[in-house]
């Protein structure tokens, strides 16, 4: 499917999504309740068949988090991003898509490493990376590390 | 010439004995002292030829993996044995907080003794053995699988899984090949009509077995130099070793002096193996003869008898070698399988044969 | 087994350099990256006009650039190099700083052989003592 | 603050006229004949035969692995038997980045060895975190915080050369030691 | 007795930790293994011991300096993961590399997949006890690396590449030393064949063991050879070519085995591809620039960039999130190896310990490109 109709896919699927077509993928952007149903229909559904997960992560843009699913699909080869905004900064919380693309688990480890999302319903939420008792999310912008030298 | 070269072991041997026997009277004194020389005597040998055979192993290795290997220590790098014992000795000899003391610090006394033990029966030239005892094949075979007690213990008593693991896969592979060691050494024995070594050496006087015997005796030297290559633990069978699985099995735990006598026990055991298979299928000290070539045959008499042993140990020795640097490692369950599935059964088969053929007098 | 056994019998084959044996003719390749060093000329002059170009293109921090006011002749004050301080052990070798100099003063040295014994030892300053600035670089 | 210690390094510098050989040498007292031979003889032995601990965290131990294959060979020095447990090793080379997670990890490896043990700081990252020096929140800031080192190799990563320039002056060191003698 | 003092054997269950510092993990992975005897039961990666924070350094540097350090990332493939920055930059820029410049990433690129197939080769064979073979490959990786050395100036980390080209033109030797490499590769080809490939011991070793399915590895996203391996076609210089993949003639290498043995033909058949390749560019590098001049400092526009190139492992992404300064505003490295990672606990279950090793060694980890 090219980005139009994918465009016109979704807006019929959930039509409170906004859209931006700066970059070079199609970037769909949704609030993060409505993630799960709609992760799992563009998995499911045959024409959009989203089966490969092939970047998650996080940015940090101060007053809210942004969740970033980059999505392709092995039988149709086209691509999708879609955003979910986080706008709870002190417990952001989303539900995991793991039971959508077994991918996810370790990324989303990762994210709640060093951003703090937590992940509802992740078999194994864990730092990955830091020690359990560390202190902060380092990947965010209000994080202050005294030992860290800056240049 | 001939006579220092050829004679020199049992007439220096004979001489020194008929020596200490005029200068000790006592009868009890004189054992003892004979004993002691020959236990020194012995052990410096098998010191020296570790350091040898240790040698041998990085240069062969080295010259396989298209480098140099060992030259800086010593002329061509000979001393660099040498330079890693003293190192070792003079090592920290470490005993895990968490271990079984006793038998942590007992083990590798008993792996290196049981694999001294092995070495008296030995011809190792003519007329030169320390002990001809008349169940040379049977004492040989048992006391050999006694090294797998001390390994068990070792990897017990280290408390370390690694350990643990590497000695459970050494019980299980040690108890199995035994079997075909045993199977590949009673053909020999059926077929020369002895057990002691010596006598089976002198029934080889006409033609080595494995010329003698047929296709069953080469099947069964095969197979004896697969199953001892497994059961002293050599690559590609060194399951209990592992260096990529287990970090070093059951010695990860040892360090210093002890590390040093499982070095040690590897490389007696390696030329006890080689030593037996020379003795048993490749006519031990015997030189080459053919058939009725006197000329040629008494060519071959003029190479002294010990040359002749250790030529053969030592190219099944370089055999062995080869096999470690060539081949990858089996996995546990495929190593019991080489064992149960093919070299039993076929060692057995093999067996028949022999004893057909022997009935038969089908051999030379 | 065939193949190791023809490398055990062909010994030419071995590929091994003896490195400290051939120490006297062992030449690194002419782009080879080894440490950074500045130029000096027989008169002790070196091109560095203490720009901290190559300071900011650095990555890591290797690289401080330490200046000082001096008076020239016509009686205007001018930074020349005081110090060029190189942490050879922090550095990458990344060939950041040898682009952007503009005006060709450091190079990378060609000598590997920076063992030692004590870390403070690899901090270095690269400029001679006394040395001074080439004429006609600044122009 | 830096500026300063730079000044005062450029007159120590000048003072001294440059540095010949690298580190201070300790003068040992004289133990006799019989001592000083046994120290020899042992300090040969133990130079000669450094077996390094199979320890790589990154790109430096790529560098490693080339200098145990086959071009550059430390199997001359007596270094191939590389052990997989610290309990054997006699060396440890420390090639790679170490992070705060793998700190714990190195020390009880260290502590692991039976003396004497030796520790070469190979590379950037081992010797000041190297390019990890500067805004890293995890990386340790020179493994020489952690354990001690006897030899730092600069480079990103060194040349197998390099890497064998720093055993040999390992062994340097080695030779200059005493077993038998209590130093000053 | 023994054994319950010190925690061995906790309610019948025996772990074991391999790792961080072990030889089979090729680096500081930490893998807690569940054993049944010597059966797998369950595996769970433990990472971290080596997070170097160079997502974090990113967003400080600037787009000159952030490539050098992803060299470090996956140092194995360093040159292809300062190319993946660099491209990502000119796209953003929309820049246009000169043909001279996108014919020597190529080359090069493909010399460091054959280098670090080669290394992967020589790390195969010392896993699975045979040591031989590490040397044989590591003669033919020295004559790669010294091409390197020769053009770029340094063996591994080469930090050749620059937005907008190559930081320098090919050394005069250049092309004289590829052919001879490529010469003596290709006439050492039927080594690595007798050694390993052909070798009864080794098939056994891998046949049948490890299997992944094509449905596993789409959904554990499992990218390179790996993905190959079960039939997916994930090369991305195929799907999403850059740098002028489009005009080579190769072949995708996929097997449908999905076991270790397919992994390893795969890689196997990837270094002859790779050797292709090399033949076909290296005669006919187009004449002219090998560098666009850029500003000194280089301000991406506002908006996200991503860019994937397909590693010696896999599919490597960058992704930028730029606010228009001149560092990122948010830099995210989509690693290869983590995704394999993740597949390993899948692959491994009911394994054993050998087969453990067989498994690390086919797919081929590389731990600082996990851990970033």
């Amino acid at each position: 499917m090219t980005k139009e109709e994918l465009k016109n896919n979704i807006t019929e699927l959930l039509p409170s999504t906004t859209f931006d077509e700066t970059g070079e993928f199609l970037n769909v952007i949704i609030a993060s309740d409505e993630l799960l149903p709609f992760m799992k229909t563009l998995r499911s559904k045959s024409e959009f068949d989203f089966d490969y997960l092939f970047c998650l992560t996080c940015i940090d843009l101060n007053n809210h988090l942004m969740m970033v699913y980059h999505l392709i699909s092995k039988t149709h080869n086209h691509c999708i991003v879609i955003k979910a905004k986080i706008t709870d900064t002190i417990k952001p919380e989303i539900e995991s898509v793991n039971s959508i693309w077994k991918t996810a688990e370790l990324n989303e480890d990762e994210v709640y490493d060093l951003f703090g999302v937590k992940f509802l319903n992740h078999p194994n939420l864990r730092r990955l990376f830091l020690e359990e008792d560390w202190e902060g999310y380092p990947l965010r912008k209000n994080y202050v590390d005294e030992n860290m030298i800056k240049l | 010439m001939k006579i220092l070269l050829s004679y020199s072991f049992s007439s220096l041997a004979s001489k020194i004995s008929t020596w200490l026997s005029n200068v000790i009277s006592n009868e009890m004194l004189l054992i003892i002292t004979k004993m002691l020389i020959l236990g020194i005597s012995l052990l410096a040998f098998l010191v020296v030829l570790c350091f040898f055979l240790g040698y041998m192993e990085r240069k062969v290795a080295a010259f396989m993996e298209i480098r140099i290997g060992p030259n800086r220590v010593g002329p061509k790098g000979s001393l660099q044995i040498v330079a890693d014992t003293v190192k070792l000795l003079f090592k920290e000899g470490l005993t895990p907080d968490a271990s079984d003391k006793f038998l942590f610090n007992l083990a590798p006394f008993i792996v290196v003794i049981t694999s001294m033990l092995v070495v008296a029966p030995i011809a190792y030239a003519k007329d030169f053995q320390l002990w001809d005892i008349s169940i040379g094949v049977l004492y040989v075979s048992s006391i050999s699988s006694m090294g797998v007690i001390g390994i068990l213990m070792a990897g017990w008593s280290s408390s370390n899984k690694y350990s643990l693991i590497g000695a459970m896969r050494s019980g299980a592979q040690i108890v199995s090949y035994e079997l075909s060691i045993g199977l590949s050494l009673i053909s020999i024995v059926i077929l020369s009509g002895s057990m002691s070594l010596s006598e089976i050496v002198q029934s080889q006087a006409n033609g080595w077995w494995i010329f003698k015997g047929h296709i069953p005796v080469i099947i069964s030297f095969v197979i004896f130099i697969v199953a001892s290559t497994a059961e002293i633990n050599r690559a590609p069978f060194d399951l209990t070793e592992a260096e990529q699985e287990l970090t070093g099995g059951f010695h990860t735990e040892y360090s210093g002096m002890k590390f040093a006598m499982f070095l040690l026990s590897e490389y007696i055991n390696l030329f006890v193996v080689s030593a037996i298979a020379a003795t048993i299928f490749l006519g031990g000290w015997m030189p080459f003869h053919i058939g009725s070539l006197n000329g040629f045959n008494h060519l071959m008499d003029y190479i002294p008898s010990s040359i002749w042993f250790f030529a053969k140990t030592f190219l099944i020795i370089f055999i062995i070698m080869w096999f470690r640097w060539t081949f990858p490692r089996l996995r546990i369950d495929q190593l019991l399988n080489l064992e149960w599935k093919y070299l039993l059964p076929i060692s057995m088969v093999n067996i028949l044969l022999v004893t057909i053929m022997t009935i038969m007098g089908w051999h030379f | 087994m065939k193949l190791t056994g023809y490398y055990f019998t062909h010994l030419k084959e071995i590929v091994t350099e003896e490195y400290p044996e051939n120490r006297s003719t062992l030449k690194m390749m002419d782009r080879f990256r080894g440490e950074v060093l500045i130029q000096h000329d027989e008169k002790n002059e070196h091109r560095c006009t203490g720009c901290q170009a190559c300071e900011i293109a650095c990555p890591n921090g290797t690289i401080k650039i330490i200046t000082k006011q001096e008076i020239q002749a016509d009686g205007k004050k001018k930074k020349r190099l005081e110090a060029f301080v190189y942490h050879l052990d922090m550095c990458t070798l990344c060939n950041l700083c040898i682009v952007s100099c503009p005006s060709d003063a450091i190079v990378m040295g060609q000598n590997f052989e920076h063992s030692v014994y004590d870390k403070k030892q690899l901090k270095k300053i690269l400029n001679n003592p006394g040395s001074k600035l080439m004429e006609g670089v600044e122009e | 603050m830096e500026e300063r210690s730079v000044k005062m390094d450029i007159k120590k510098r000048e003072e001294k006229g440059g540095l010949s050989f690298p580190g201070q040498l300790q003068e040992t007292p004289d133990g006799g004949f019989l001592v000083t031979k046994l120290d020899e003889a042992i300090n040969w032995a133990r130079s000669n035969s450094l077996w390094p601990l199979i320890f790589g965290t990154s790109c430096c131990a790529i560098e490693m692995m080339s200098a145990a294959g086959a071009k550059y060979d430390w199997s001359r020095f007596g270094f191939e038997v590389a052990r997989a447990s610290p309990r054997q090793a006699d060396l440890l080379i420390v090639s790679g980045t170490i992070v705060m997670k793998m700190a714990p990890v190195l020390k009880r490896l260290y502590d692991q060895m039976p003396d004497p043990k030796y520790v070469i700081a190979m590379g950037a990252c081992t010797i000041s975190g190297g390019p990890f020096f500067y805004n890293s929140y995890s990386v340790v800031k020179g493994v020489d915080h952690i354990i001690p080192v006897d030899v730092y190799i600069p480079g990103c990563p060194p040349r197998p050369e390099a890497l064998l320039h720093a055993m040999i002056t390992m062994q340097e060191k080695i030779k200059h030691e005493a077993y038998f003698r209590k130093t000053k | 007795m023994l054994l319950e003092q010190n925690h061995i054997t906790k309610e019948g269950e025996f772990v074991i930790n391999m790792g961080p510092q072990h030889p089979a993990t090729h680096g500081v992975l930490h893998l807690k293994v569940w054993l049944d005897g010597e059966t797998i039961k369950k595996v769970e990666p433990h990472l971290g011991y080596i997070h170097r924070s160079i997502e974090k350094m990113c967003e400080r540097l600037s787009y000159r300096q952030f490539i050098f350090t992803t060299s470090r990332m996956d140092y194995l493939s360093a040159h292809i993961n300062n190319q993946a920055c660099a491209l990502v930059v000119e796209k953003a820029l929309q820049l246009e590399v000169p043909p001279r410049a996108k014919a020597i990433r190529i080359i090069m690129a493909e010399l460091t997949r054959l280098a670090s197939h080669q290394l992967w080769w020589a790390c195969m064979g010392l896993d699975l006890g045979a040591v031989t073979p590490f040397f044989y490959a590591f003669r033919e990786r020295e004559a790669i690396n010294e091409i390197w050395e020769e053009t770029c100036g340094a063996r591994l980390t080469q930090n050749y590449i620059v937005p907008g080209g190559v930081m320098m033109d090919t050394h005069p030797n250049f092309r004289k030393r590829v052919k001879d490499v490529m010469k003596q590769i290709k006439d050492k080809a039927h080594e690595y064949e007798e050694l390993l490939t052909g070798n009864v011991i080794f098939q056994e070793r891998l046949k049948g063991v490890g299997y992944l399915s094509r449905e596993d590895a789409i959904s554990y996203g499992c990218t390179g050879p790996t993905a190959r391996a079960s039939g997916i076609n994930s090369d991305i210089r195929k799907l999403f070519p850059y740098d002028g993949y489009e005009q080579i003639k190769f072949d995708e290498v996929l097997n449908s085995g999905g076991d270790c043995w397919a992994r390893y033909l795969v890689r196997i058949e990837e270094m002859k591809q790779s050797v292709s390749i090399i033949e076909q560019l290296i005669d006919i590098i187009p004449e002219g620039d090998f560098q666009v001049k850029t500003k000194n400092v280089i301000k991406l526009p506002k908006g996200d960039f991503y860019q994937r190139v397909e590693t010696a492992r896999g599919e490597l992404g960058v992704y930028i999130v730029s606010d228009g300064a001149a560092s990122p505003y948010r830099c995210k490295f989509r690693s290869p190896n983590l995704s394999n990672l993740s597949a390993i606990p899948k692959i491994a279950e009911g394994a054993k310990i050998g087969d453990l090793v067989a498994i690390m060694a086919t797919v081929d980890l590389v731990i600082p490109d996990i851990d970033r």
